[in-house]
């Protein structure tokens, strides 16, 4: 099947120099001052996004420099700034609102679900809600409850929802421009943890469409799929692996409603082993999907089962216990050694 | 009790100090025809109900002169979020009543153009649209747009999380939004006395913005007191909430049964109220109408009801294919392989007549 | 491994006469008045349960009986009805809630799944809070929008909650004062199409506990999982395979979280075929946490890829739909028949 | 503006006609002890979250007048629900302070036993735990205790739909709950003019019940106006709203850059209303206290520092088996299931000392 790229709209990048190196944060602050300055449509919105430039800075310097009326200091109220931005989209914005923490979502999960998610097959395509829900998600960074959370496979579960995840800088920026140009909704789910991490970023052109999951290293014997802050942690265990003789591929799945099943499909296919990686509870997630669709698509290729490594079916720990809880160097290379056992 | 009333249930016209109205005789001629016009569609879907036409309706039965009134208030420019049954105000936008019936026949969601008549889609899930129109309006005011927003909700709705939020993002942004709740006494079974002990409109105080109650079955108090709302609204001078105090005079949808919760007494006592009839008293009274007018409204509104019949028994049931083409604007990989393995399956039993 | 009963707490059945014909919803009402009648602390809020008895008449009779202070018609606001319900908890009521349909849920779900799920692990055990939250979900009754949806997905993967939903009247009357009487939240998922399927009930005795799985029929050649409203379907379709010669097992998983995986992977490892079926979207559904257990657990007894048939990656359509969007007997047939061409 | 205040700024003793208050002076040192030691735990919660001993701290600095004033105001049987930093209520209901670090220091989620004070467990979603307040409100009622809940929540959190639906269901029931609004003119960044533009107590008019503004530096209105809402609702009389008009000296969290947002100035100014300042004027100026009496205050104070500091060097890491022990009271197939894979797992590498 022909992957076709999502509608650019609005993405026309100016003339640049070469790569820059940022901070994946960083490059989340240069892709919304790229998509203000393109776009008078579009808009930012959310709990301490304008003079303070948010918890995490991701907004830094965007107030001063579009205003307070693009860059909206709305109130502590999650269901009100996403149910008004899709008031704003309704009038014709393209708005991008944040969520502080992954935690505080739920307030306004009913916004999202039952009017955000449905509105476009509610009109019979008459009404488009390019609405961007950035979330800061995941965890390893010592904060307290509902600081660390995995919300990925709720959104992923709702149809009507794009959802998606970069692991580097480059994606970060390329991917934020390309939701915001994106006509649907997008769950944009930004690894907090590797907010810090630097990486090159090209602003002349972008890797890959949004839906299209990337080859992060290439392998032959085993496929570890993630996405977001367990890319980073699946290279290395590639790099440890190799160590032992062993090739694993490195799959960055990027976006994960939809999923990029034909990329999967292609991968395992060649390797015959599967690890699925992700920080969210294993139970009913983002994993048991792909286990499922690989399985099916994937059964007279596979020499082990597809193993998923993740979260337990617990509420996220206090930060003391959070090196237990998530998937460790040594949990994926435990599943690793359990696929190839068989 | 501070209700603001410019026509009396007995027809008579009284004058407000803060509601002043010039009504001449054919724009009350034009609301009673509104009312009865919009009344007599809704007696028509409440029988293709019956007649399994419809899975499901939700008649506004009493409600005509809050909605006609505050509908008739808006310029064409303005823009309306509904819940589900303003079917009135639907009217006055000029949207065509077949478009309301497809949701509850169940051939669509709604599916309308909300922009072709400013009218927003019916939404069943309440609280969430007031938030819409307040970014709506939000966005008005970014564009320097004079328009406003009127948003509709009812009594029940009031008790929402997500009503309190559309009043402090209203009110911190000024927003040119005019609160329309019809406190028509009743949520499903739930009196009004359940969900507060204070009148409706004494909420706004707390936000900083006017409230004011209107009586709902007087057609003029509802268009002089929205029209002036949305003025102020326009004049960027921030919203205002309006409880427009009427009665649910039917059951609250076709599938409820209204005796095994309310007494025969109460709702006698607000037919006594009824919106329609004291217009026409007025009318009457006044020399603004003759026995002829209200003929040829009644023929109107007969040929009015057929149209309606004929074209919701027209109307197609949804093609499958349906299913997959609106759930993304851009390209879905999932939908996709779901639309394509469902062709497929379909097109398995296409000679067969049988599995399908 | 021994399946462990959950604390029996308060389910004393009083002496009673010999199976009992009721309708599902029948049967529910019965729970519930038993419930109310043997222990005072148990409590009913909703909207429209008391005068009205609830848009299904689960709930009729009971204020009559109870009183208003026992059984409460609440404002019109879900998350406040959870949320006080947490609270009655706190003081040591057992609150059972009532949301109206399905997709009326949402406005809750910040209570649910941060709070009501999480209180006891934030406690380290020190609170507990029995609380039901009852929803009439699912299709098939021609209704309007969000009021046939299938939002169990969602709380099976919150940790903390107990999701489950019986298929026939006797479940239905015993799960629920099973959910009732455990001292972990439950979120208790009616199939409201089923709500006048009538059952023979005995009173006298629970038939499994609320996390068991049950086998609606035995089989031999292939495994038909489902629950809540799908059980009767896939009943009806192992009565059609059966005229053609296959013997069809049907599983009525009854609880979603825990998941009795032990008794799927009992009757896969001897039927080495498995089709799920449930009304849900496929897509990060429950279908798909079964599908990667069994393909772990059964790699080597599976002769064909676990399938699923569920709802689309699409918002629950118009009704004039619903018979294409939700699984139908041919389609199960089908997929069935997808699994014995491998 | 309609402030109520005992005790000014200048450490002058003032009347209310509402709010009579006699309080003796051992009653006045014992909250002055109360604020300082508060003030003292606070500080070194700060410090240690500086020495890497805590993930993070919310200090209350500025805000001990409110919260003592309104915790001394409950009796032992009324119940307690904060947010996340009501150090000093913690300390009014007997929770050893201890307990607060635990969840800042990330060795748990809270976990101390809410009925062993009746002070609930801090929560950190913002809005949930009001409707908890009302929930056990009107538990209370069923049980015909005459007891109360005081339910506290700051000026950001007054935004959240779950406050408006806990007002109404505290009006409709007629709870015994007090709402306790923290107005600390913040919330991280955002000042309270971005959530409201009318003060925050008026929002009580419009669901029927009586807010009221209280000078939140002045240890002693807090008190008096608290205790009078505390009885009004344990005489069955329903809610109250309180908004206690304070600040927050310190920054949002010890991870915040106040700087960024706010004038030094401004700071500077709410320092001169200092609650603990003022209140040691007046016990000096009446004589109900001499240097003694804070010499030995300090002494104590620096001890509790230290019993503090020790304390939670002491903490242990919690066992890892805790991850499973308390997602459920009873058995869950998938937790036993992840719980001996998990063990399992940390067996193989007990020997090696290995992968961990
Ligand atoms: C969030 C939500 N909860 C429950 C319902 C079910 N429901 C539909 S109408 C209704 C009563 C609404 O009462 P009110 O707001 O007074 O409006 P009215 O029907 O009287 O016009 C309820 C509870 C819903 N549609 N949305
Ligand atoms: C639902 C929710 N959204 C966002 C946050 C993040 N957050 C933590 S504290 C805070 C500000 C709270 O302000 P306020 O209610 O005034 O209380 P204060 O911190 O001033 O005591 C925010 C936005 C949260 N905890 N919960
Ligand atoms: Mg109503
Ligand atoms: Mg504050």
């Amino acid at each position: 099947m022909m992957p076709v790229t999502p509608t650019a709209h609005a993405v026309r990048p100016q003339e640049r120099p070469a790569p820059e190196k940022m901070s994946l944060a960083g490059a989340l602050n240069a892709a919304l001052r790229d998509a203000l300055d393109e776009d008078p449509k579009v808009l930012v919105q959310g709990e301490d996004v304008g003079r303070l430039g948010g918890v995490f800075r991701v907004t830094d310097g965007l107030q001063e420099r579009f205003g307070a009326d693009r860059v909206v200091d709305a109130p502590l109220a999650e269901s009100g700034i996403v149910g008004t931005a899709i008031g704003l989209a309704l009038k014709g914005f393209r708005p991008v609102v944040e969520i502080q923490f992954d935690g505080f979502v739920f307030p306004a999960f009913n916004q999202i679900v039952t009017q955000l998610a449905k509105m476009h097959a509610r009109s019979l395509g008459k009404v488009r809600l390019p609405v961007v829900v950035r979330i800061p998600y995941g965890g390893g960074i010592g904060a307290i409850e509902h600081h660390s959370e995995s919300p990925e496979a709720y959104f992923m579960h709702t149809a009507g929802l794009r959802v998606a995840s970069p692991s580097n800088a480059e994606d970060a920026y390329w991917m934020l421009r390309q939701a915001i140009a994106a006509d649907d909704p997008v769950v944009f789910l930004e690894p907090k943890r590797r907010y810090w991490d630097k990486g090159e970023v090209d602003l002349s052109a972008a890797p890959a469409p949004l839906h299209k999951a990337r080859v992060a290293r290439r392998g032959a014997d085993l496929t570890l799929a993630a996405y977001g802050p367990s890319v980073r942690l699946c290279l290395e265990a590639a790099e440890a692996a190799a160590a032992e003789g062993r090739s694993l591929e490195v799959l960055d799945l990027r976006s994960l409603s939809p999923l990029d099943a034909d990329t999967v499909e292609w991968s395992v296919k060649r390797t015959r082993r599967l690890v699925v990686v992700h920080e969210a509870p294993v139970f009913t997630g983002a994993g048991a999907e792909i286990a499922a669709r690989v399985q099916e698509r994937c059964f007279y290729h596979l020499e082990a089962p597809v193993l998923r490594v993740g979260g337990f079916h617990a509420p996220y720990p206090p930060s003391r216990l959070e090196a237990e809880y998530l998937p460790g160097l040594d949990r994926v290379l435990h599943a690793v050694d359990q696929s190839f056992a068989h | 009790m501070d209700l603001v009333q410019l026509l009396t249930p007995e027809g008579e016209r009284v004058d407000h100090p803060d509601y002043p109205l010039r009504a001449g005789p054919r724009e009350l001629r034009g609301l009673y025809r509104d009312m009865l016009l919009t009344r007599r569609f809704d007696a028509e879907a409440v029988t293709l109900q019956r007649q399994g036409e419809l899975g499901l309706w939700a008649s506004l039965l009493g409600q005509e002169a809050a909605q006609i009134g505050s509908g008739r208030a808006t310029r064409p420019d303005d823009y309306v979020f509904p819940c589900y049954r303003e079917h009135g105000v639907a009217w006055t936008r000029g949207v065509d009543p077949l478009n309301l019936l497809g949701m509850y026949r169940g051939v669509n969601h709604g599916g309308w153009d909300p922009d072709e008549n400013n009218f927003h889609l019916y939404t069943i899930v309440i609280g969430p649209p007031l938030l819409h129109a307040v970014g709506y309006a939000m966005g008005l005011t970014r564009e320097g747009a004079g328009s406003a927003v009127l948003s509709y909700f009812g009594d029940g709705a009031s008790s929402q999380g997500d009503v309190a939020e559309a009043f402090t993002f209203a009110a911190v942004n000024q927003a040119p939004v005019v609160f329309f709740c019809q406190n028509n006494q009743w949520a499903i079974s739930t009196p009004a006395s359940h969900q507060t002990r204070t009148p409706i409109f004494r909420r706004a105080e707390g936000w900083g913005f006017p409230g004011v109650r209107v009586d709902g079955n007087d057609v003029l108090a509802c268009l002089a007191v929205t029209r002036s709302a949305l003025e102020r609204a326009r004049a960027g001078q921030g919203p205002t909430l309006i409880e427009a105090f009427t009665y649910r005079m039917g059951p609250h949808a076709t599938s409820d049964e209204p005796r095994r919760y309310r007494a025969d007494a109460e709702v006698a006592q607000w037919e006594a109220k009824d919106p329609l009839l004291r217009l026409k008293t007025h009318l009457l009274a006044q020399g603004h109408a003759d026995s002829a007018f209200f003929a040829e409204l009644a023929e109107e509104a007969e040929q009015l009801a057929r149209r309606v019949r004929d074209g919701v028994r027209a109307m197609p049931d949804p093609d499958p294919d349906q299913l997959f083409r609106h759930v993304y604007v851009d390209e879905h990989a999932q939908v996709r392989e779901e639309q394509q393995t469902y062709q497929a399956y379909q097109a398995m039993f296409a000679g067969e007549g049988g599995r399908g």
